[in-house]
């Protein structure tokens, strides 16, 4: 019955449907609209949600997560964390084979894992682990240098996709083997079709290790950049779901759409941080009355209320506040203009200053919004600030990473643990020049460093917890970034698909148990 | 027609295309900027290391001269190089747009001609009548109506307020398994927007430019003898004037090829059609030189078999040129 | 008709200034193009405001306030403020970039069409060189490469566009350089340079006048192109920047993209209006009755 | 007896930027078949104009026939349809034009083109079409005509143009044939053929024919009859011989002195002195008073006619008057 009312539906938005039936088989097709474009299917050398989303339908890891944060069995049917924390034993399932039908061993295990470490952009996920053994074919055991908390959660399907060693073990450089644009996994669904820029073409996989799964027959992502021509797509059908939607917009429009559910669940893991960095190494900002004044300057709540329409959430501190390692600090910056305009006074610009700052061409309501609101605001403690459109992302990213900049707006994920995704952005042994997402406020503090190396190996959460919330409080004082808000992600989706992708990983998830509802 | 002159224009064609790769390669490589940066800021990040094995894997680090022998013959052997965006080579990512970008420019090629040929023929039978002055005015509107606000003013209209239309892509996804009929059909109805909003501006051109070349040649004398035989209107319109008028209009077709390709980019764009001219704008934001350098190569080589083409039907059509070179 | 010549010939530029006077849409083009102009450049003045100032709500619609009579863009910018700085870019990179196509299409055109022979050819060699390559494409790369602003966005569709001037220059001096005053002229022992720029160049300039006004119509929609694509300068305001800009809200606000639109299309309709005027006054015989 | 064409106070005008310009003025001409008419005058002088009105391809608007009748064989033709004129033309009245070099459509073969003009007025198949167009370029002297046939325009010479020219208007045997200026753009061998051939073609098919020319050699050569033309209007009509012998309007004595005195064949007409006024220009008076000799004070007020004044007719006071 559902294929006659989706038929229907498109006929209604297509005239040519109507001459049309095509055949689904009893799975039925999720069409995931994106704006994103992958530059290939492997998520093990390539960090970003547009691989991970289809990397991950394609690759299986040894864990996945649940909603609650808990790792569960995937290609490991069970796991041990040695005592002393310097080893982790992964059991593998049996009978798992890749798509080109060879079984999936330890031996694949330790070389994805190796291949990640040594060509995966977060560098932190896994240095770490010092060698892999493979006592058998579904025995692997990770050898670390260093008690490392973080692991666990690095072997999340979006950090730790499963190559097949005989495929891509070839010499070839892992950053471009031709097989990253027509990869073998060992996830649900296989790859049939992939056009770089516009589609990629997902099949169910007949023979995948969880019985019963997928209950899809095929997933298509379909990349739009237009983003009304994706809004139009989702209200008419011609897609079925959009994750990652962060315009006000975009969520107000589609919320009004009667065959759509809207849900900002899915994201605990990303972890999406919108801030204003400082360079810190610039004369004027290197100043911390300067930094603070502007931050007593800003209104939290006027941005995520008013420019953001209230759909994203305050964020007042480097760790996402949805994060069990989030503590509120002390000093929050509440607006205060007074006391703004005070610190201007003490640090010597009592009578204004100049400044200039970047912003990523791309999501606007997120950033170039924040700029120009920024430009108003801080003209009422004498800053005269220049806003300095850049015409793409690479030039962005030139003057960001190349620390040309003196204020700039910017966007960069938790990436589930703080190991991953948090200390590269403040550790001193970080400022790495032309290398965008490192420290590139060149923020410095050796109480920070040290606080985050001992994070990194410590194994009990509550000490653990202690440490971030240590490290929380001197950001807050030091502030090398201003956090603004988290992104508003958003997904909407088809009301008929039952068990929606809203785990902590999202989308960037295997979406085995999507289905269509009658 | 002789095949000797073909060869010799498409030797020299080929020519011209060495000169189009030789110079863009430079320019690109002459420019500030590190391709490497680039890849690895699309990577994720990267550390020094990764940026050393990225120029050493794409050979960055190799003297520009020597690049540009390494490209060149890479070329003549038909291979383009790789994508610093895509993990894939730039011959592949043409392949798959060169298909989309054709339909599209011929669609609108053709709809501008027939449709503008014939306005202005028509308006040509009574210079001062109110077709022609539609024509004149239509023509001038066409010809200043930027070509990319037009879609978008399309969009505006068929998206929301008469929704008969297709506005994004070329093709339903969920159609993908249909019969092939269904599919051209579904192709058709996608292209009528972006065909008609391309064609606009260049039939507005073609209905001007045919309606003065058909004033011309209708005072001419072949003309008159043509009505002096007793021929009927139609037939010194459409047989004896169209013909010669259509030398001109060839003309300006050949030479504005080039400038349909531009336009293509801008529509392709407008309405997320999967072509090239949408590959190159986004490989431009991107920085993506080699996949740049290949659109280029690819869309003058069109622009060269346009020419050739119109060289070809302009000898067909004007019997004094042939056996002349 | 040759019974229907005038009995004194009057000279040929007061005949066509005579003929322009009198052809209405032409008159329109300079009245519409005149208040755009002055609109442009002085506009400002009554009409206070930064373009880039955020000063209302995003996404106000026209009319809805009487300060802000054509409404706000996505991040509350005025839209009137936006046409009206707007516009100077806009024109400017127009007329400097038909400049430009004009200084180099005339130089190689006229080397080319005076001395014939082997500079002909070489010079037509590269003129197609440069028309086989899609122009706008070309431009985008030149300006990526050299980082967007006003100058290199001029230069880049002047370097694109000039093969069209080349060639008519070039047809003209090879019509006039037969013509019995330039034997003339060589006859009383002119120097060749001579005879190109004080004696050839000011007989082929009719043709050339309507190909620059024209040109300017074209470089105009080149840059809005540019812009529009995001390749302009991002941080000058611009009509084809507010088009580009606002492009992604369309479908809940259609007057921050229609209005820069409009604003291009009767600054082109103008300049075009102008361009066919002068065509037509250059050309009696060949005007289209 | 009526005449076979004959063209009664005939008035042409054309809208102009000047207002409403009088091109053709009372023009009454015949012409009987077998019989060679000659119209003769300086260009602009309205011969053209004249045939063209008979062909009913005066372009209009601008120009449109204000008065006057045109028949042919009895049946007027200023008001006939633009189908009925359509089937006359070519079939009943041909044109030969100034120009062999611009008047034959260059996409098509010569072949091509003369077929064209049978098969728009005879009902036959596009292969006896063109065997009856090789036979008429046979006949009006082509050589190898099936190999010509499918020759372009540019491919011949200017006189084998205007023999083509002259098989197409000939291929229905038109019962009028105007020849406007046939040898003009041609050289003097090639002139004195086509008139041969004209010639011939007349005593073969019994055809009228319409000389228009400036070249007096080419009348007295040819015409039976000559109507000299000056702005508009016909200034003297008679036999060829008694106008060449004596002419009467002071502008066809200047016509005539103008022949050089050795070899009728080289006639490039002498310039009179002054030009021909322009037609929005012509007051009440004579339009030739200007550059007339013998101009006198009536000449200045009024429009002479054109009457008998004792040798034959001519629209002269002065020859009215008797001062010459």
């Amino acid at each position: 019955m559902r294929h006659m009312t989706r038929l229907l539906g498109a006929a209604v938005l297509s005239a040519t449907a109507l001459t049309s039936a095509p055949v689904h088989a009893e799975g039925g097709t999720l069409v995931i609209a994106s704006s994103q474009v992958p530059r290939h299917l492997n998520g093990a050398v390539q960090s970003g949600i547009a691989t991970a989303v289809p990397s991950t339908q394609i690759f299986a890891s040894p864990l996945r997560y649940d909603e609650n944060w808990e790792p569960q069995p995937y290609l490991a049917e069970s796991w041990q964390v040695s005592d002393d924390g310097m080893s982790v034993t992964l059991n593998l399932v049996q009978d798992a084979t890749f798509h080109d039908g060879e079984p999936v061993t330890s031996e694949d295990v330790a070389f994805s894992i190796m291949t990640t470490k040594e060509n995966h952009p977060f560098k932190s996920m896994f240095a770490p682990v010092e060698s892999i053994e493979t006592p058998d074919a579904h025995t692997a055991v990770i050898k670390l240098s260093q008690p490392h908390p973080a692991l666990l959660l690095a072997l999340s399907p979006a950090l730790a996709p499963v190559l097949p060693k005989h495929v891509f073990g070839d010499g070839q450089d892992p950053k471009s083997h031709p097989a990253n644009s027509d990869p073998v996994g060992s996830g649900p669904f296989m790859l049939e079709e992939f056009t770089a820029g516009e589609a990629i073409v997902l099949k169910k996989n007949p023979d995948f290790f969880i019985d019963g799964r997928p209950k899809l027959d095929e997933i298509i992502v379909r990349i739009i950049k237009d983003p009304s021509a994706l809004l139009i797509a989702m209200e008419n059908g011609e897609a079925d779901m959009y994750p990652f939607m962060a315009g006000s917009q975009e969520i107000r429009r589609l919320e009004g759409a009667d065959h759509l559910e809207i849900t900002n669940e899915g994201y605990a893991a990303v972890g999406p941080l919108n801030w204003l960095a400082f360079n810190t190494a610039n004369e004027k900002l290197s100043d911390v009355r300067v930094r603070r004044a502007i931050a007593y300057a800003l209104d939290r709540e006027f941005i995520t209320n008013a420019l953001h329409r209230g759909v994203s959430q305050p964020q007042r501190g480097p760790i996402i506040e949805s994060s069990p390692f989030f503590t509120m600090p002390d000093e929050t910056y509440d607006t205060d203009l007074d006391k703004a305009n005070a610190l201007m006074e003490e640090a010597g610009y009592g009578d204004g200053m100049e400044l200039t700052i970047d912003f990523i061409p791309g999501p606007k309501e997120q950033q170039q919004s924040v700029a120009e609101y920024l430009k108003s605001q801080l003209k009422k403690i004498g800053i005269a600030l220049t806003v300095r459109a850049a015409p793409d992302f690479p030039t962005w990213a030139g003057r960001v990473g190349g620390h040309d900049f003196e204020l700039t707006m910017d966007i960069v994920f938790n990436w589930g643990d703080p190991v991953i995704g948090v200390h590269r952005t403040y550790l001193s042994d970080n400022i790495r020049k032309g290398v965008i997402w490192s420290n590139t406020q060149q923020y410095s503090n050796a109480r920070v460093d040290e606080l985050l190396a001992q994070a990194a190996v410590e194994t009990d959460m509550d000490k653990r917890k202690a440490l971030y919330a240590e490290f929380q409080q001197i950001i807050a004082q030091d502030l090398p970034l201003y956090t603004i808000n988290a992104l508003p992600y958003h997904t909407a989706y088809d009301k008929k698909l039952v068990n929606p992708p809203k785990g902590i990983w999202g989308t960037m998830h295997p979406m085995d148990r999507v289905e269509w509802s009658e | 027609m002789s095949t000797s002159f073909i060869l010799r224009r498409l030797g020299y064609g080929l020519l011209l295309m060495l000169g189009v790769v030789v110079l863009n390669f430079l320019l690109i490589r002459l420019a500030p900027g590190d391709p490497a940066v680039v890849i690895a800021g699309e990577m994720g990040g990267a550390t020094e290391e990764m940026l050393e094995s990225i120029r050493e894997e794409y050979g960055l680090n190799k003297p520009v001269l020597v690049q540009l022998w390494i490209y060149v013959s890479g070329v003549a052997q038909g291979n383009l190089g790789e994508s610093f965006f895509f993990n894939q080579p730039v011959s592949k990512l043409i392949a798959q747009r060169i298909g989309p970008t054709i339909l599209l420019v011929i669609s609108a090629q053709l709809l501008s001609i027939l449709i503008g040929v014939f306005l202005g023929v028509i308006a040509a039978r009574k210079p001062n009548g109110l077709m022609s002055g539609f024509v004149t005015v239509f023509a001038t509107i066409g010809y200043a109506v930027p070509v990319f606000w037009t879609g978008i003013m399309l969009i505006i209209l068929f998206a929301s307020a008469l929704p008969i239309f297709p506005v994004e892509g070329m093709q339903s996804v969920k159609l993908r398994d249909a019969p092939f009929f269904t599919q051209a059909v579904d192709v058709a109805h996608h292209l009528v927007l972006p065909a008609f909003t391309l064609a606009i501006i260049y039939l507005a051109q073609y209905a001007r430019l045919s309606r003065a070349s058909m004033l011309e040649v209708l005072g001419s004398d072949y003309i008159r003898t043509a009505r002096a035989k007793g021929a009927s209107e139609r037939s010194v319109l459409f047989r004896h004037a169209l013909r010669n008028a259509a030398l001109p209009i060839l003309t300006v077709a050949g030479l504005q090829f080039g400038n349909l390709i531009s336009g293509a980019l801008l529509v392709e764009t407008v309405f997320n059609w999967p072509g090239m001219g949408r590959l190159a704008f986004e490989s431009i934001l991107r920085r993506d030189y080699p996949t740049i350098m290949g659109v280029l190569f690819f869309a003058s080589a069109m622009v060269v078999v346009a020419n050739l083409l119109t060289d070809i039907s302009y000898r067909w059509a004007d019997p004094r040129l042939r056996g002349r070179s | 008709m040759s019974d229907m010549t005038d009995y004194k010939a009057e000279s040929p530029a007061r005949e066509a200034w005579r003929m322009f006077r009198r052809n209405v849409p032409a008159l329109a083009g300079v009245l519409i193009l005149g208040i755009i102009v002055l609109l442009t450049l002085y506009g400002q003045f009554f009409y206070a405001g930064d373009a880039f100032d955020v000063v209302w709500a995003p996404h106000e619609p026209p009319g809805a306030t009487a300060e802000y009579p054509l409404g706000t863009d996505y991040l509350g910018r005025d839209i009137i403020a936006g046409l009206l700085t707007g516009g100077g870019p806009t024109l400017a990179v127009g007329a400097v970039a038909a400049a430009i196509t004009m200084v180099i299409g005339i130089t190689l055109g006229a080397l080319a069409g005076f001395y014939g022979g082997w500079v002909d050819n070489l010079l037509m060699r590269i003129t197609e060189f440069f028309q086989v390559l899609p122009a706008l494409l070309f431009a985008m790369v030149l300006v990526t490469l050299f980082s967007p602003s006003l100058w290199t966005i001029a230069i880049a569709i002047g370097v694109v566009s000039w093969p069209q001037t080349a060639r008519l220059t070039r047809a003209e001096f090879f019509k006039i350089k037969e013509l019995e005053y330039v034997t003339a002229a060589r006859a009383i022992g002119a120097r060749n340079k001579r005879i190109i720029w004080t004696v050839i160049l000011p007989n082929a300039m009719p043709p050339l006048i309507v190909s620059a006004t024209l040109t300017i119509g074209v470089a105009i929609l080149f840059e809005a192109g540019l812009s529009f694509l995001g390749l302009g300068d991002p941080n000058v305001m611009s009509w084809g920047l507010m088009i580009g800009a606002n492009r992604e809200y369309i479908l809940d606000a259609w007057w921050p993209v229609t209005f820069p639109g409009l604003a291009i299309f009767f600054t082109v309709f103008a300049v075009s209006l102008i361009g066919d005027g002068l065509n037509d006054a250059f050309n009696p015989k060949l005007r289209e009755r | 007896m009526t005449a076979l064409l004959d063209i009664n106070d005939l008035r042409v005008t054309f809208n102009t930027r000047y207002g409403e310009v009088t091109a053709l003025d009372s023009v009454s001409l015949n012409v009987n078949a077998g019989e060679t008419l000659g119209v003769v005058g300086e260009s602009g002088c309205g011969k053209s104009i004249t045939a063209l009105a008979t062909m009913g391809l005066i372009p209009s608007p601008p120009g449109r026939i204000a008065g006057g009748s045109i028949k042919l064989a009895g049946e007027e033709l200023t008001g006939a349809s633009d189908a009925r004129l359509r089937a006359l033309r070519g079939a009943d009245i041909a044109m030969i034009f100034q120009e062999p070099m611009t008047s034959l459509n260059p996409v098509f073969t010569v072949g091509d083109q003369i077929a064209e003009a049978i098969m728009l007025h005879q009902k036959v198949s596009a292969a006896q079409a063109f065997k009856d167009a090789i036979a008429l370029l046979d006949r009006v002297g082509i050589p190898s005509p099936a190999e010509r046939a499918r020759d372009y325009p540019h491919q011949l010479s200017g006189g084998m143009r205007q023999r083509v020219m002259i098989a197409m208007a000939v291929s229905c045997r038109p019962k009028v044939l105007i020849a406007d200026e046939p040898t003009t753009a041609l050289d003097v061998t090639v002139q004195a053929q086509i008139f041969d051939l004209l010639n011939e073609i007349q005593r073969e098919f019994g055809a009228a024919i319409i000389l228009i020319t400036h070249d007096m050699g080419a009348i007295s050569e040819m015409a039976d009859r000559v109507a000299v033309m000056y702005a508009g209007r016909v200034i003297e009509q008679a036999r060829a011989d008694d106008v060449l012998d004596a002419p009467q309007h002071p502008y066809a004595r200047g016509l005539i002195d103008c022949i050089p005195a050795l070899g009728k064949g080289e006639t490039e007409l002498r310039e009179i002195p002054g030009v021909v006024p322009p037609l929005h220009l012509l007051g009440a008076g004579c339009a030739f008073a200007d550059r007339c000799a013998h101009k006198f004070a009536r000449c200045e007020s009024e429009k002479p006619l054109l009457a008998d004044h004792g040798h034959h007719p001519a629209a002269c006071h002065a020859v009215e008057e008797g001062r010459i």
